[in-house]
């Protein structure tokens, strides 16, 4: 089915577990590279072999090309999969490979270099037809250009930081005499905060949701898109619920992102599985960004699809075409994630790495947990904070928010000092705006006004 | 070292390197006696604390962890003398500067802080292992060729004196 | 949606969890009676309330009615789920339920009690229209009777005795002249065994496929079937794999069942969810028996239909319609489920409880697995030998099994004296018959000839 | 050497290796006596523990648990000589015969073996519960027309004599 006998897995946590799990099913035998940190995770021990590459800090391990790359090859893999993350959307990291005789699962580097720049991103969307966001592109400076560009973008408009990112170095303007105000204070606090002062305008949308279309595109020519995900529930641009269809979205409108995810990854040039992310406003769409890799919630559309998307991820990489037509695509039912992530929600959702003394994950019908820890297992405080992903599917979303609630109930997870975001999830689960899909991506961020 | 405070941490120090030695020979009698090669064995006397394990037939040694002795020894790891020289990234372990070439370092030799024992090759580069204290060869672990892990044991050696 | 408040769960296991997890996303409250062995069972910490009911002697807790009856009245519960095996068939326990004002869900007592008297089922099915195997359904006794059913029924038969059971006191006769030697040796055996030498014969199919039809039926006269499940894999009569659809049955034989089914159903007055069984060979099909309860192996049809049984159940005991008609069941995809037991294969596969040191059962994408035990828990030796059941989803049946195989692999059991049937399972998913499609009820247990 | 200190220090150090000596002892006899090569073995005395495992190994032997003092307590049970009467079954408990009348035993009473001592109704059968044992009786643990579960303790029982 595929050419490879072996692929390594640069990556750790659920997302390594989850192409082991893959790997397999496809009789492919699998390579976790892996930290000192995780010598013990579930993914080493599912894997067929795994190789200590470095110390727990990923500058030295999952970052570090050079290791990667050795374990690879010693290792006698034809490919690698980057997971998430560390070194997924380095082009450089698949431009190494690609000199090394190894298949990095993904785009091709010079594609994935001219979309990992945003500017550069958006100027070929807009090109192949998809609508983006009024704003300036590239930085701005000096009083008339940004007076100017207001005047073009109009009202709400957003001033960010070229250097920021994660929610930080925005603030929102409404009113036209906030305007250079906000301007030199976001641009002081860029410089103070990212050493870097440039910003761009972008205009902003009040109510926004953040949709987006998951594609894959064979190297035949082949694109289809399969469905779309609502991940609009974030805590400073860290998505916490994300689910399909997109509720209250209508569907010609959802049929549109569809399109445009499509016509975007055939004008790139795309092979492999990526996300097309939108800004929705009632009819209003706007093209983000292009991630070139797996995402986190990628289940919640397995769920709707039956299609498992790392199997495909693994046969397009290995030049084979898609095993489904557009036609083959048919989603059915409502799917919801939910990230349970290591944190305090008492002090300002810090992340409180500990020793798992319990951790019993729910299960039952229509319920998938992936999650990398087990239980006795101490969480590194060098990665990211979750410690699972919950996902139901249910004919309707009433059902699956009930589903989704009862399994969060049901989740066991104690340890000295250990904290989760579950209260945290099932409140925004109880919340009348979202379980009526009122909500915008500001449900937990009110925004930061200026003035 | 007159006054008893000195006195009592002299002995305190005294007292636990015996109690480790005593450690370290429990888990050697142990791992003799045993029927099968043991997979880890622990031993602790009051807060000292000796751990031994043998992962997958490979054995690794580790003296102490969980509760290092927080006043008495100075020297939680004392209870063998011998030190690794280890792998400082993942890669192909060379003894030698080039084919046909001798060993930088053979059983038996004594090595400085900083000299240069081994060479492993990542990504066609080639980086130099030096040892990071002084010592005698007592072994090597890796056939020359051979791939290593990251944090891989290469060489023991043992102090240069003393014994 | 019902008016249930609180449902008591008269069970144990993992199906006792089942039921407690869909009350919960129901809003019912769910209260597990158990007994003293099963006092810290994942049921009883799951449900919202318990009562320790009685001793791990089933005879004095599960299969005790008034402590059961004792522990719904007393907590106040509307009604009472009797899972599977226990109390589950028996219609003594249904009317008790009914006459202390607490709904059993389940059949009505009196349709309970005719079908699970097995010749009275195989009557009215006959009259129903379904076929039956040729038979003479009533015990038979003396030389002349005996040689009559025979040459009625044709060779090859089985002489079965009527107080056995679990594929204990059967003998096939294949030629004319073994005939009254097996009569004999069959009584002989069946007067030693259970203490009544009463034997039946029935025709004997060589390479018979058990295969059973899922009904739903409501108070409101609609009566669905979900699809059939294929059960051929069995050791001693005990199911191993089970699957749906069917593997190699002929699409005109499995709608003939599927309508075969509904009609017993209609013609019986059967309401809840139950299960018709049959035996198929090539295009001949028979009627078996029906099973009143939710059955060990409804996850299969859980995964192909999207539709959550226990819920169906619980609706349609409180007296609401379906929630599906039958044009709304549109089963996708193919689902397989094993069972892991703890039991020895170097010990003739005899049960053996202990501590579970480790269990991490598998997961990922289209797994699911019920289990009602957990890491440390200590296996009570006074139930059946079920750890867990693994249940896989894929697009087409190689998927399947090699999902299923991989997530096999994945389980971690281990503990003092712990054996799984996980390599037996394993051997069998590679059995070439298996894998072929062309397996039969026969696959592990060639069945013992006289002569 | 003369001063307390070091006399203290030498004890302790003689105490340990005796200590030690013994629980390597006790894991090498358990590891030869057990059936089958333990997978785990693991003996403690007082702060000094031993602790061994083995690959793969199929029966667990552990010597000690968290905290047992082993020469010092013959009965570690013995703490307290109260015996409860539990329920034999799920129900109702009744401490009365009937409405009004008065208890079948109150605190302070002493009950023979096979005396009732309570009624538990249960689908509206009345059970009898009677003592197993003979006692005084010295608590009352169930209100009377309270449910109980089976095993439920519903009286506390004193030893009749001693004490």
């Amino acid at each position: 089915m595929t050419g490879f006998d072996t692929v390594l897995v640069a990556n750790r946590g659920e997302i390594a577990l989850r192409v082991v799990r893959t790997c397999r099913e496809m009789a492919i035998r699998s390579v976790v590279a892996y930290s000192t940190a995780d010598r013990d995770s579930a993914a080493v021990r599912a894997a067929d072999a795994s190789v200590q590459i470095g110390p727990a800090a990923p500058q030295r391990s999952y970052n570090y090309a050079p290791a990667v790359i050795e374990a690879a090859l010693r290792t006698g893999a034809q490919a690698v999969h980057p997971g998430y993350g560390f070194l997924s959307e380095d082009p450089d990291f698949a431009e190494i490979c690609a000199r090394n005789g190894l298949v990095f699962v993904g785009p091709a580097p010079e594609v994935m270099a001219r979309l990992s720049d945003k500017a550069l991103a958006r100027t070929m969307m807009a090109e192949a037809g998809l609508p983006v966001l009024p704003g300036t592109g590239q930085p701005v400076t000096g009083r008339a250009e940004v007076v100017a560009a207001a005047r073009r973008i109009g009202l709400p408009l957003i001033i960010k930081a070229a250097a920021g990112g994660g929610g930080r170095g925005m603030t929102v303007v409404r009113r036209p005499d906030q305007l250079l105000s906000a301007y030199r204070s976001t641009r002081a606090a860029a410089r103070i905060g990212f050493g870097d002062d440039r910003v761009y305008l972008e205009r902003y949308w009040e109510r926004a949701r953040h949709v987006e279309v998951q594609v894959l595109a064979d190297g035949h020519g082949s694109v289809v898109h399969l469905g779309e995900r609502d991940c609009s529930v974030q805590r400073r641009r860290q998505k916490l619920v994300e689910e399909s269809p997109a509720p209250g979205l209508r569907p010609d409108v959802a049929r549109r992102l569809a399109e445009y995810a499509v016509a975007g990854a055939r004008s790139a040039g795309y092979t492999g599985a990526g996300t097309f992310e939108f800004l929705v406003d009632g009819d209003e769409v706007a093209f983000i960004e292009v991630n070139c890799r797996i995402q986190v919630e990628h289940p919640v559309t397995e769920a709707r699809t039956g299609i498992d998307i790392v199997r495909e991820q693994l046969t397009i990489a290995a030049g084979a075409p898609l095993s489904v037509r557009q036609e083959d695509v048919r989603p059915s039912g409502v799917a919801v994630e939910c990230r349970v992530n290591a944190e305090d929600p008492d002090r300002d959702f810090a992340p409180c790495p500990g020793r798992l003394d319990e951790f019993v994950p729910p299960a039952g019908p229509f319920v998938r947990v992936d999650t990398g820890v087990h239980q006795g297992w101490r969480v590194p405080s060098e990665y990211d904070s979750l410690l699972a992903k919950v996902i139901v599917w249910a004919p309707d979303r009433a059902g699956a928010l009930a589903r989704m609630d009862s399994a969060l109930r049901e989740f066991r997870v104690s340890g000295p000092g250990v904290h989760t975001t579950v209260s945290l999830l099932r409140r925004v689960l109880a919340d009348p705006e979202f379980r009526a899909a009122r909500h915008t991506t500001s449900l937990l961020d009110p925004v930061r006004d200026e003035g | 070292m007159t006054d008893t405070g000195s006195v009592d941490a002299a002995v305190a120090e005294l007292g636990a390197q015996a109690a480790l030695e005593t450690l370290v020979r429990s888990v050697v009698d142990i791992a003799g006696a045993a029927p099968q090669p043991p997979s880890r064995v622990s031993v602790r006397f009051g807060c000292a604390s000796v751990e031994v394990e043998w992962p997958q037939g490979k054995p690794v040694v580790t003296g102490g962890d969980e509760n290092p002795p927080p006043t008495v020894s100075p020297q939680p790891a004392a209870a063998d003398d011998r030190r690794a020289v280890r792998a400082p990234l993942v890669g192909t372990f060379y003894r030698t500067p080039g084919p046909g070439e001798s060993p930088f370092v053979e059983v038996g030799d004594l090595v400085a802080a900083g000299q240069q024992v081994a060479i492993i090759e990542a990504m066609k580069l080639m980086n130099i292992v030096e040892a990071d204290t002084s010592g005698r060869v007592v072994e090597v672990l890796v056939a020359d060729a051979e791939p290593v892990d990251f944090d891989q044991p290469l060489f023991l050696l043992a102090p240069a004196e003393g014994r």
